[in-house]
């Protein structure tokens, strides 16, 4: 048996070890999200989670994959994939394309119809993500962009359909008082935000480790040790970062606060992990817990409300981590901000443009009866935690 | 025979139920609410932004008792619920005109 | 008009409210409780360590009634709700002055 | 003094604070209950069976006054709590002999 | 060194990666199970997930292992196992086996006595699966049905045990009204159902992926994509069907009929994820959703209580999964059916038995004023929730 | 390539792998403890349990791990590593690090303020730990210790930093009685309290298994194997027996006894899982799981206030664990011994003089009446389940 063969093997296993990681999002995304919202909306938001996953996966499968690395037809047909097992390939970038449809699910939670945002899901998955993938990682006009795992190309994507999502659904009833003032309106379940929230970090050394492709080699194996190990940093300091700000001002620990942090500077990590060493993860963490912190209450006071801080951490770190790389690394800044500027430009306009359409053509948002009974029994029918009296029979 | 309510923090519960069974009132049925009043609400923090909380817990406590009972379970709620700090909690007294007993279908007094 | 206010075992409610609307009484506010009376508590665990624990779960239903149905009303609760064993719970009654229905503030027979 | 018990729509209930504060009445106690009435319950799914749910969610606001102010602590809660539709609540009124505030043990009209 | 070196290396890490994922299985069907429940009865249910898995691994350990592969006497000896760690391999093979009895602990619960079932779960690890085992996947009379990883060995067995036991064990009070109308009993808590469905969901990668046994050579990878990809595209189509069946019927997405058709396609993948391609899985899974939508009514029509819907998720769909080997595959149908009819027959029959001497020697069912109460306070002495004033001391 | 090559790359990966697996643990910690406490804590702990991970690995990034591996300077410098990536390496013992503080968390709960506790967990993972680690681990002088993945080097130094802490800290209110009484305090939520026992559990196997630190030949991978069985057969005897003792005592089946016997039974062979055979871990599991049953009253008689049972699992077991490599090996009772005590007077001390100076600098102890309050809004100004009234706006 040749060498080669072995890599093959070992590479193809990396894969899918990295793909069963990132899969442990999608719990990860539910229990977030169920966590952050209200109790009356929580089986709306975890129900959204799981057929995003299961629309997006099966979008990706028929015809995304196909279109995102120049095959022909459908399922896998003529995407060309040496070094490891082509179906391995294709199930962890699988397991990519519904993250970034996740990235929104909490942001247009607690209003947003079921039906209409699948909808959407299933174009996000079957071309616009498929699209900017293609551009910046399957060789297309943007490939001098350096962009690991998707600061830019997942979660700059995801944020900026979200944007525009949000502008067209508006905010949550009671979100914004009459006189402008903002009314928090407090995560319902915190166990469930924290298993979340670590569940995510969990996810992302497959995320980032993966990216790599390859662990087969000494220079390789030694490269995905250094994407985890920098991926872990930037959230460690991206969670103290956020702890600091908020306690220096209020003398609290906020919790919600302290893991979206976390994830910002997951977020800001992910499109350079790979290329640079091990101080400038910390700064670039740090600096993404720290944009946290400032654009959440930034969106709050353009009355753009997402309801979990998807848009502070997915978005404004998507940004700053494709910055980033040309920053600490030596890349060039002209074509990060161009992939940062043409992905945006092109990403928030077709959703924007779709959004309007789909509230046109079947409605986009909720009644204001059912948002205030909650999301969870028209939409649903099936309440979260329903019992009344404990021991009813 | 009268029902008194009484709103007290929840902290007191077990002492305020001690203070009764001593006096061998032995029945009560209580109820988990939330109380506004004089007390202030304590400030929460949602991500990085402060807001107040109006609506404290509390626990309402409603005991039916015989008219001669009344003072003294009142005494005895008072003594044993207070903190000397504001939100203490109130107590409501008001007649009641029958009592019935399920299993037994006993009436008043008996019933109590 | 009166207030029956029951207390009753939470697997009896469904029944109770058979009971009710039986009678056409198709008004009632139901709350959870936790009760203390002559029925034991029963004893949990916890990490290898027995306990008491005093209060039971209950139900109080409050039904708003004409004076003519107190009667029929609370014998259907009686009856409804008896197992035969302690804790079946109480029946409170008391008076009612006025009653608004906030839809179409109508008041008193009519509101109920 | 007077009891007033209001059932509301939940997502009532800040509204309602709003109203009686601007009556300074600034003392209530908020319970969660479950009402059965003439508004329809929901149906709802579960794993492709539907069934209905009778007992919606409502809130008990109970609010202790002086006789004086009965009627427009009324007025405030019907003109706030009213949506028109079917459920809106009903308000129930009924008399208090005594009022004990347990951190003073001043009395009624002053311990309210 | 040598290649089969390295080889032996790569599986034994791959059996215990695989291995790893199935025990992610434990806190799966617990949090599934103890979601479903209503809240009187969760700590009964989580008990007796954690024993299940304490206890029936410990005698596939002392002897059920031993049984299984014809080894002699006790532990692992006798065994012989090539390739790959013999302590790898039983490792991956102890972690099937309490999954045989956890499909069943949620279709008996909030009625079931722990210490009863406990006894039945000694017999099924300790004899009736390590059987089965024997006859189709260690040389047995049965060597000629194809069953990857249990759609009959694991799903099939644990269903027939299952629907033994609750013709032994009767309903739950009140499930059924004295006028034959049927009462649902809805779930008392989603957030939990939809975690335990996707580490589900997540550890059946490890499942069918490690069926394969090994990985090190380059077809043995493709084979391994396949075979996750596979079981991944099964549970999106089962999830998508029995979306569209419910929201056709009632206009509503029904998070719990969700997760169970995903389960159903996951269980109907798991005989034949091997050896077909990759659409027809789409159809498979499809099925299988659809069988359970339909399948949970139906079992209740005929009062066959099944708190879960277990039976329609393992027992209808490990039916339909070890069938389709045959339609969708070049094997014999009359094989798979002789595997269905057998092991059904000896599974029901003997399981019967079993509950029927167990329910006159000790007793099966709890007291009626128990389960009124519910079974935490009787079996547990622990409430799941116990606070009624949160802010008690 | 050469097969050496091939080798680093698998024990690299196999060291991922097993730090993932690890870091698992922080999620199972925090969900295990917000179970076990009382709702008004909930937040708390859960801030306290994710800062632990950000703080703690943090320090071991910067200074921590080049202490314990005799480094110079900063971050990995002059920390010789060879046969993997030294990030992954790294990687690998930075997961551990913040568990040594985990156990300590739940130990202290519900009335220790976080600031002062995170001060203690700098010096910890930044002194006090790498110290210990280096003495037996990293060629210091008590390297003829036998311990495997850390019943000492972890669990006693958890166990021992813990009981100072308490002993400083005192009993929560209302604990025990004035008349002396104990007032057992039931945990909150049980179903989380499940998850975080199996999550840890699952974690063990990265935790024992890692700490082979090659798979990469045959008798590596067969080592790998022992262990991970072993360390799973320790978890099932102590949760078996544990289950035993409280069922004979009081005719109940106790999850939170039975979940710690099983924590128990994972901590005792935690110093000897590849030194013994199949048998071995299951006596030293059973006695692991009979000390915890048997040490949670021990410790309430002394007033020693331990809301989750800390000390039980993991000190008494720490020490039993050590103990048990001496009499179910061929290593030296002597050693062993030695290493208990050197390491428990030495962390038991400085942990002792560490709290005492904290408390007077800054305080320690949360007020009374936030106590009473819960610690939730004073420390993190966040509820865990915040609602009343379910369906509010
Ligand atoms: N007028 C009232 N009607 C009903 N409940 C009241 C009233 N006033 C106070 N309460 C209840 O008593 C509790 C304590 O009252 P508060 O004014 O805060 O302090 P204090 O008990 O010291 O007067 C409140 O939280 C509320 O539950
Ligand atoms: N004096 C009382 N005042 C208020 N509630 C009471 C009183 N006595 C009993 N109750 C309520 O009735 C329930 C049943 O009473 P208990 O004495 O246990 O049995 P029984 O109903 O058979 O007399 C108690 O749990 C409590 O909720
Ligand atoms: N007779 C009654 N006694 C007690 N509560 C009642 C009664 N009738 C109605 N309620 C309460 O008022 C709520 C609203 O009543 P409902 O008949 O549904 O509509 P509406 O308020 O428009 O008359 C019910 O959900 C219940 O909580």
């Amino acid at each position: 048996m040749q060498a080669t063969e072995l890599q093959y093997v070992i590479d193809t296993f990396f894969l899918i070890f990295s793909a069963v990681l990132i899969i442990f999002m999608a719990p990860g995304f539910s229990m977030l999200e169920a966590g952050l919202v209200r109790t009356k909306n929580v089986t709306a938001v975890l129900t959204g989670n799981v057929l995003l996953y299961a629309v997006c996966s099966f979008v990706f499968l028929l015809w995304g994959y196909n279109l995102m690395f120049g095959g022909s037809g459908f399922f896998l047909n003529g995407v060309e994939v040496t070094g490891y097992s082509a179906y391995a390939f294709f199930f962890f970038q699988m397991a990519f394309v519904s993250k970034t449809v996740s990235i929104m699910s909490g942001g247009v939670s607690e209003r947003i119809k079921i039906v209409p945002f699948m909808s959407f899901a299933i174009l996000m998955s079957g071309f616009i993500y498929p699209l900017v993938g293609n551009w910046i990682w399957a060789g297309g006009f943007l490939s001098d962009v350096h962009d690991l795992a998707g600061s830019t190309v997942i979660h700059s994507v995801g944020g900026w359909a979200l944007l525009a999502a949000i502008l067209v659904l508006g905010a949550r009833k009671g979100k914004y008082t009459k006189d402008g003032k903002i009314r928090p309106i407090p995560a319902s379940n915190i166990p469930l935000v924290t298993l979340g929230g670590l569940l995510l970090w969990i996810g992302w050394f497959g995320f980032n480790g993966g990216s790599a492709f390859n662990i087969s080699t000494k220079d390789a194996a030694d490269l995905v040790g250094l994407i985890i190990l920098n991926t872990n940093t930037a959230g460690l300091a991206g969670a103290i970062v956020a702890t600091l700000i908020v306690y220096f001002q209020y003398k609290k620990l906020d919790i919600t606060m302290i893991l979206n942090g976390a994830l910002g500077g997951l977020v800001a990590i992910t499109a350079g992990a790979d290329v640079v060493g091990l101080w400038e993860p910390i700064v670039i963490g740090a600096i993404g817990g720290a944009l946290v912190v400032y654009a959440v209450p930034f969106f709050d006071k353009f009355k753009i409300d997402d309801p979990v801080g998807a848009l502070s951490v997915h978005l404004v770190n998507g940004i700053w981590g494709t910055i980033a790389v040309a920053l600490f690394a030596d890349f060039s800044l002209l074509a990060q901000l161009k992939g940062i500027v043409v992905v945006g430009l092109f990403t928030f306009t077709i959703s924007l443009i779709i959004f309007v359409v789909i509230k046109k053509a079947i409605g986009l948002r909720s009644d204001e009866e059912h948002e205030y009974e909650g999301l969870d029994l028209e939409e649903c029918g099936v309440e979260a935690y329903p019992e009344f009296v404990k021991s009813k029979v | 025979m009268k029902k008194i309510e009484a709103i007290i923090k929840p902290f007191k519960l077990e002492d305020v139920k001690d203070a009764l069974t001593a006096l061998e009132i032995t029945g009560m049925t209580v109820t988990e609410v939330k109380g506004y009043g004089r007390q202030q609400g304590h400030s929460e923090l949602y991500r990085g932004a402060e807001y107040v909380v109006d609506f404290l817990p509390k626990v309402k406590i409603d005991i039916i008792v015989n008219d001669e009972n009344v003072d003294k379970a009142v005494k005895a709620i008072v003594d044993s619920a207070k903190t000397g700090k504001i939100g203490d909690g109130k107590i409501f007294i008001s007649s009641v005109e029958k009592v019935v007993r399920i299993r037994t279908s006993e009436e008043d007094e008996e019933a109590i």
